[in-house]
């Protein structure tokens, strides 16, 4: 099967809405390309035949009420007929069918995280079955941000302190990933040079992408139950090092986003403190008072941000991670790697 | 205050007083109530906003030409986007074509000997001044990336900054409304006699209907970023949801405005173009009245459909469905605009001047930006097309295709009006083939990528948009090397130009009446209006080319 | 509407009000206030609104067609200025039609709380939800849709 | 060559051609900038109102924080300011000099004590802690006051004092946005009819030309209009 390709114009349509969208738009494009020609065919061949030569006089200009009446009023037709159609190919956008698939959405600087109904959390990435339809309950920790996907032609805002809604059913399952923008701006860390996709993967607006996977419904079963299994413990290629709590608390520090503000070497202070010498140390805050960083402190300040914030730091706002998002023992395994950055 | 030597030169020059020369020191500048002083300040200010912005989005371009990091910062990026588009809007667009050629023509055009408060022109001048250096000040502070739109909660927690860049915006408004009121006075109370409401200049409506849409949109805006600043400020708890606050309120606030700001930029424009037309094709617009209406309809249609920059905010569907009906309406006077103007064109006489290739130029783009607008006012389309470069290129085409291209043409059309001077028509020619092939180059391009999914301000991409980013900037750089011509061509007109001729280009208008460069007093006599401004039928071809100063001639006698 | 072309059309000839007329519309807001607070008093429930808009707007035409001679006022004047008001709707009622329906359609869009598992939204903000504050109450019943 | 000899009276500007013309232009001028001040409190209503809409227990408890006899007395003031203004303007255009200046006089006087009592009301928010946003930090007394006030309002008798406490920090803050700007166009406004009050004493008004006291008139009842919604909706409505 080779994956369907998208035209000049379009990407691919790879969920049951696209062709929908796709007809509209290639209608309403060759309308406007037959007006555009019309419209500046007549200008240019009026341009021609009336330039101005010797001994030609402008004709005075006359006044046609019935004339300025037809062209004002005949375009009503077609826009009526665009704003029909297109209300309710988006009233069928807007409303996701009963029975399907609620994935729960949270967008933040500069990242996605993805929660099947299961419980598996994905992070800028995400399998959906194909044939299945998909609701979407999003909300933002931070700022705007906008839920993207091309080849299915959704878009909808991912806004903080209320939930937006949207759904597809994707229709083939696919070789190479999606892409999923964000397509709100939600800006950059500050001051910091920022690479490319390549190197530097959701550290601004333009690299805040997640890869989605059609896949068939069985494999999506089999996978977010997979996925879920593994997040109670440390992954399977740290099974031979030799603190392998540590060795999965540093791939959780790059995928959980936390890279994004912290930064592990001591003399770097990225938008939040550096992890490297917290452990064991004591933490002098904002109010003034101070503490020695325990496993307490360290959950409270992932669980609860805003409680105790580091002198210095009275501006940032990290979003909390709640146990859906960060389960205890991947807290755990992010202490461990404290531990080990001390040593 | 000329003295008494002075005015000896001036008569053995073979001068007559104009507004130019009758006072000549620096602070005969500065304190001038003259419109036709302010508006030529207004014209050297917006012009250099433009210059600034220009150069914002040539940077923007060279970065964009390959995907990953070029040579500035996302960080960077970020804020050289904003800085294009908030100089631009407010520094540029909003203020150029009322600010300056409507202050120097619309009283001249009415017959007046100036607007109705001129000392308030003068202030509503340095409001723009003070609010320009507010918006530098905001620049060169800090660091302002919240793009020109401000979207809360993002400004809100951005960097404090953005407390002197609303600043700088509430000031502005303020000079756009105090503009608003000076013309809404003057268009009503001070027309020439037998200057009727039917014998208008079309330039006078479309800058009229702007006014009446300035007034009542511009303060929303300043109590839009009034309470945006105390958000910011204080943490009320407005717009920021942390707070208790809706997001989605502040886009409904700031579009509120931010969407009749759109006609406040092009309905001037579109007022230009009319007199471009009329002028280069020697007939009166076809349905005059009609026209005028359509810049009265367009101004208030534009209250009724802010909603369509938000269809993806999540905001209600109800909201949604009401807001796409009303925005297709929308379509019906541009519609008639464009109708018209082919019409006059039809059985004309039509030389292609400089500022004529403007005018079609205008028609052109303008239609492609509207036509484009309707798949963004399909609710279904919309959704795809939404915050990608296809809405880039479509208000590209409106603004720069529209508005810039029917400033450009105004200036060329009144320059000899302005200075006294001619400049190099091949010049001119030159400059226009650039600025309109480079243009198109710019943005055709970035409607496919906007259709193929291309999201905007990005700082970096993916590899299969690549030709496209690459093709967009090369014809960035012709246009930027066009609007440099066009200032090198002007330059040299005022070092250099042959004198103009009273009616370069044989207008029946108004503001052909009189002397060039205007009296100071606009009219040496106040004219007595027994004509419309596009009755070219009633004049012999040889009056085309001297003028229509037998109104004047008699009066003197 | 032009008004050139009358000759004694010179001389500003305005509608001078009474001192009598003044102080009886003061008299009349004076009561009319007294009303307003009076209503205030007597607690109407869900009628205040309405009560206080109503007399507030017989109010504000006293002021404007008495004191600010919108009566005796050019057609034009007094129709940019009320027609001020029209926008003040349009934008108030535009608005409201967004803020007040927006879970209508689909009960979890636009809802600040999530409806089966009662989670506030991502970003609604800590030192809302915990605290010393209690959270926000109509978000518990009701807002999640209907 | 100069324009035409300037012809008419005194007050007449060089580029208006008769009396009549100027007061239209004037007029036009102010009524125009009247309707941008309608749309620029706008915001403020709307915030106000879909804010109440979804609060309205937060709203209720929070306009019952604000003194309504305070409110009161200062709408009595401003209506016998807007009824002296509108005085002023008429013997103004009867070429009544003294007396102009008297209504100017007590109009100002009235400005004044509207302010003054705006003073204690603020001052007693700003004593009590009871201030917008990131300055909310209300003492004991303030705590208490917001308890007394939940006691009185809507459905919320036995709610604890901490309830709400947000949003009445966002009612707070709109109070003083609300309050703020109104108080501001007062303060300007007692700056111009400081200024016409000057100039007509000076003499520079007669029955032929009044037109800035006219202007400065419907300004100040414009002031009034504000006040006349924003009284019940911030101080009354529960």
């Amino acid at each position: 099967m080779t994956a369907p390709k998208g035209t000049t114009q379009l990407p691919p349509q790879l969920s049951t809405i696209a062709p929908e969208v796709d007809d509209m738009y290639m209608f309403i494009y060759w309308v406007a390309v037959v007006s555009f020609l019309l419209i500046t065919g007549f200008m240019v061949y009026y341009v021609v035949k009336y330039r101005r030569r010797e001994g030609m006089k402008a004709e005075p200009t006359g006044h046609s009420t019935l004339i300025e009446l037809v062209w004002t009023l005949s375009p009503l037709i077609l826009l009526a007929y665009l704003f029909h159609s297109g209300f309710s190919s988006f009233v069928k956008a807007a409303v996701p069918p009963r029975d399907a698939i609620e994935i729960r959405v949270t967008g933040m600087q500069w990242s996605w995280v993805f929660e099947h109904p299961n419980g598996a959390i994905q992070q800028n990435e995400l399998i959906v079955p194909k044939g299945k339809p998909v609701k979407l309950i999003m909300s933002s920790s931070d700022v705007l941000h906008s839920f993207y996907i091309p080849a299915f032609r959704i878009k909808r805002d991912v806004v903080p302190g209320m939930y937006t809604t949207a759904w597809f059913e994707p229709t083939e399952e696919t070789q190479e990933p999606l892409t999923l923008f964000c397509a709100e701006y939600c800006g950059a860390p500050r001051g910091i040079s920022s690479g490319s996709l390549v190197d530097e993967p959701n550290s601004n607006h333009s690299t805040m992408i997640a890869a989605i996977t059609v896949v068939s419904p069985e494999e999506y079963d089999r996978t977010v139950h997979q996925l879920f299994i593994e997040s109670q413990k440390p992954p399977a290629d740290c099974d031979g090092n030799d603190d392998p709590m540590a060795c999965w608390g540093e791939k959780l520090y790059s995928s959980k986003g936390c890279v994004a503000c912290h930064s592990t070497n001591p003399a770097v202070n990225q938008p939040g403190p550096s992890w490297a010498l917290v452990w064991g140390e004591t933490r002098a805050f904002e109010d003034g008072s101070s503490v020695v960083a325990d496993e307490n402190y360290i959950l409270e300040s992932i669980r609860q941000p805003q409680a105790k914030i580091v002198k210095g730091f009275g501006n940032v706002n990290m979003p909390p991670y709640g146990e859906r998002n960060l389960p205890k023992a991947q807290v755990d395994a992010i202490i461990a790697y404290m531990k080990k950055l001390r040593q | 205050m000329s003295t008494a030597a002075e005015a000896t030169a001036a008569a053995t020059a073979d001068q007559v007083p104009n507004y130019l020369n009758h006072e000549r020191s620096i602070k005969s500048w500065l304190f001038t109530v003259d419109h036709k002083r302010i508006g030529l300040m207004y014209l050297v200010a917006t012009f250099a906003a433009l210059l600034l912005g220009g150069f914002m989005a040539l940077l923007v371009r060279t970065e964009l030409m390959l995907p990953g990091k070029q040579w500035m910062s996302a960080d960077t990026y970020n804020q050289v986007f904003t800085l294009h588009g908030a100089i631009m809007v407010f520094l540029f667009i909003i203020p150029a074509i009322p600010g300056g050629l409507g202050n120097f023509f619309l009283p001249i055009m009415l017959g007046a000997k100036d607007v109705a408060f001129p000392k308030l022109n003068l202030f509503s001048f340095y409001i723009y001044v003070i609010g320009s250096v507010l918006a530098i000040v905001a620049i060169l502070s800090g660091h302002i990336d919240t793009g020109w739109t401000f979207y809360t909660p993002y400004s809100t927690r951005a960097d404090n900054s953005v407390l002197w860049m609303t600043m700088a915006v509430f000031v502005l408004g303020f000079s756009s409304i105090l503009t608003a009121v000076n013309f809404i006075a003057t268009v009503h109370t001070m027309r020439a006699p037998g200057l009727t409401w039917k014998r208008l200049p079309l330039f006078v409506w479309g800058a009229y209907a702007t006014s009446v849409v300035q007034i009542l949109a511009t303060p929303v805006l300043a109590i839009t970023v009034l309470m945006l600043f105390v958000e910011k400020a204080f943490e009320i708890g407005i717009f920021d949801p942390s707070l208790g606050g809706d997001p989605i309120l502040f886009q409904h606030f700031f579009w509120f405005y931010s969407h009749p700001a759109v006609y406040i930029m092009i309905l001037p424009g579109m007022g230009i173009v009319n007199e471009l037309i009329a002028t280069f094709s020697r007939r009166a617009i076809f349905g005059y009245m009609f026209v005028a209406m359509s810049s009265i309809a367009l101004g208030l249609l534009g209250f009724l459909v802010w909603g369509h920059h938000m269809f993806t905010s999540g905001m209600s569907e109800y909201s949604a469905m009401v807001f796409s009906a009303l925005t297709m309406l929308v379509a019906i006077p541009s519609g008639v605009k464009i109708f018209n103007w082919l019409a006059t064109l039809y059985g004309g006489s039509i030389s292609l001047q400089s500022p004529m290739l403007y005018a079609l130029a205008f028609i052109a783009l303008f239609t492609i930006g509207g036509l484009t607008g309707l798949p963004l006012a399909t609710l279904i389309t919309d959704i795809h097309l939404h915050d990608t470069y296809f809405v880039v290129a479509h208000f590209h085409y409106v603004m720069v295709g529209g508005t810039v291209i029917a400033f450009l043409g105004g200036l060329h059309y009144w320059w000899p009006k302005m200075t006294g001077k001619m400049y190099s028509e091949t010049l001119a020619r030159i400059a226009f083939t650039l600025v309109f092939v480079g243009f198109n180059t710019t943005f055709l391009t970035q409607f496919v990528l906007g259709s193929q999914g291309m999201p905007r301000r990005y700082f970096d991409y993916q590899d299969q948009f690549q030709p496209l980013h690459m093709t967009s900037s090369f014809g960035a750089y012709i246009l930027g090397l066009g609007i440099v011509l066009i200032v090198w061509m002007f330059v040299r007109s005022l070092l250099k130009g042959e004198r103009a001729p009273e009616n370069p280009w044989g207008s029946a208008g108004f503001e052909w009446m009189t002397t060039t460069p205007p009296d100071p007093h606009n009219f040496p006599v106040t004219p007595v209006i027994e004509r419309g401004p596009y009755d070219y039928d009633l004049c012999t071809e040889e009056e085309l080319y001297t003028g229509f100063r037998k109104d004047l001639e008699a009066k003197k006698a | 509407m032009s008004h050139h072309d009358h000759n004694d059309d010179y001389h500003v000839r305005p509608h001078i009000s009474s001192t009598k007329q003044n102080l009886a519309v003061l008299f009349g807001l004076f009561i009319l206030t007294g009303l307003t607070v009076g209503a205030y008093r007597i607690h109407l429930g869900d009628a205040n609104l309405a009560v206080a808009v109503i007399i507030a707007t017989v109010k504000a035409s006293l002021v404007c067609y008495y004191f600010m001679h919108l009566k005796y006022e050019k057609a034009f004047n007094t129709l940019f200025f009320l027609g001020s008001l029209l926008f003040l709707l349009i934008f108030l009622g535009y608005t409201a039609n967004d803020t007040e329906y927006r879970a209508d359609v689909d009960p979890d869009w636009g809802a600040r709380v999530d409806r089966r598992r009662g989670d506030p939204a991502a970003g609604t903000g800590a030192a809302f939800l915990e605290g010393e504050f209690s959270p926000i109450p109509t978000l518990q019943e009701g807002e999640s849709g209907e | 060559m100069a324009t035409d000899a300037h012809h008419g009276p005194e007050f007449l500007a060089h580029h208006f051609d008769r009396p009549v013309q100027q007061f239209d232009a004037a007029k036009l001028g102010m009524w125009t900038f009247l309707a941008q001040e309608i749309l620029f409190f706008s915001g403020i209503f709307v915030a106000y109102l879909l804010f109440r809409s979804w609060y309205p227990e937060a709203w209720s408890l929070g306009s019952r924080l604000l003194d309504w006899r305070m409110g009161t007395i200062n709408t009595f003031v401003l209506l016998i300011s807007s009824f002296t203004a509108a005085q002023a303007v008429a013997t103004a255009q009867r070429g009544e000099r003294n007396k102009t200046t008297v209504y100017l006089a007590i109009t100002l006087i009235c400005a004044g004590i509207f302010m003054v009592v705006k003073y204690f009301e603020y001052s007693h928010k700003f004593h009590v802690g009871l201030l917008p946003g990131s300055l909310f930090n209300p003492t004991e007394e303030g705590w208490a006051e917001i308890a007394a006030a939940a006691a009185n309002s809507h459905g919320m008798e036995s709610a604890p004092a901490g309830t709400y406490a947000n949003h009445v920090r966002s009612y707070i803050g709109l109070y003083f946005m609300a309050t703020g700007l109104h108080g501001i166009h007062v303060l300007i406004g007692m700056g111009v009819i400081t200024w016409v009050m000057i100039r007509n004493i000076k003499g520079e008004f007669t029955s032929e030309f009044w037109t800035p006291v006219d202007l400065v008139a419907l300004y100040w009842h414009l002031v009034d209009l504000i006040w006349i919604y924003l009284f019940p909706f911030m101080y009354l409505i529960d």
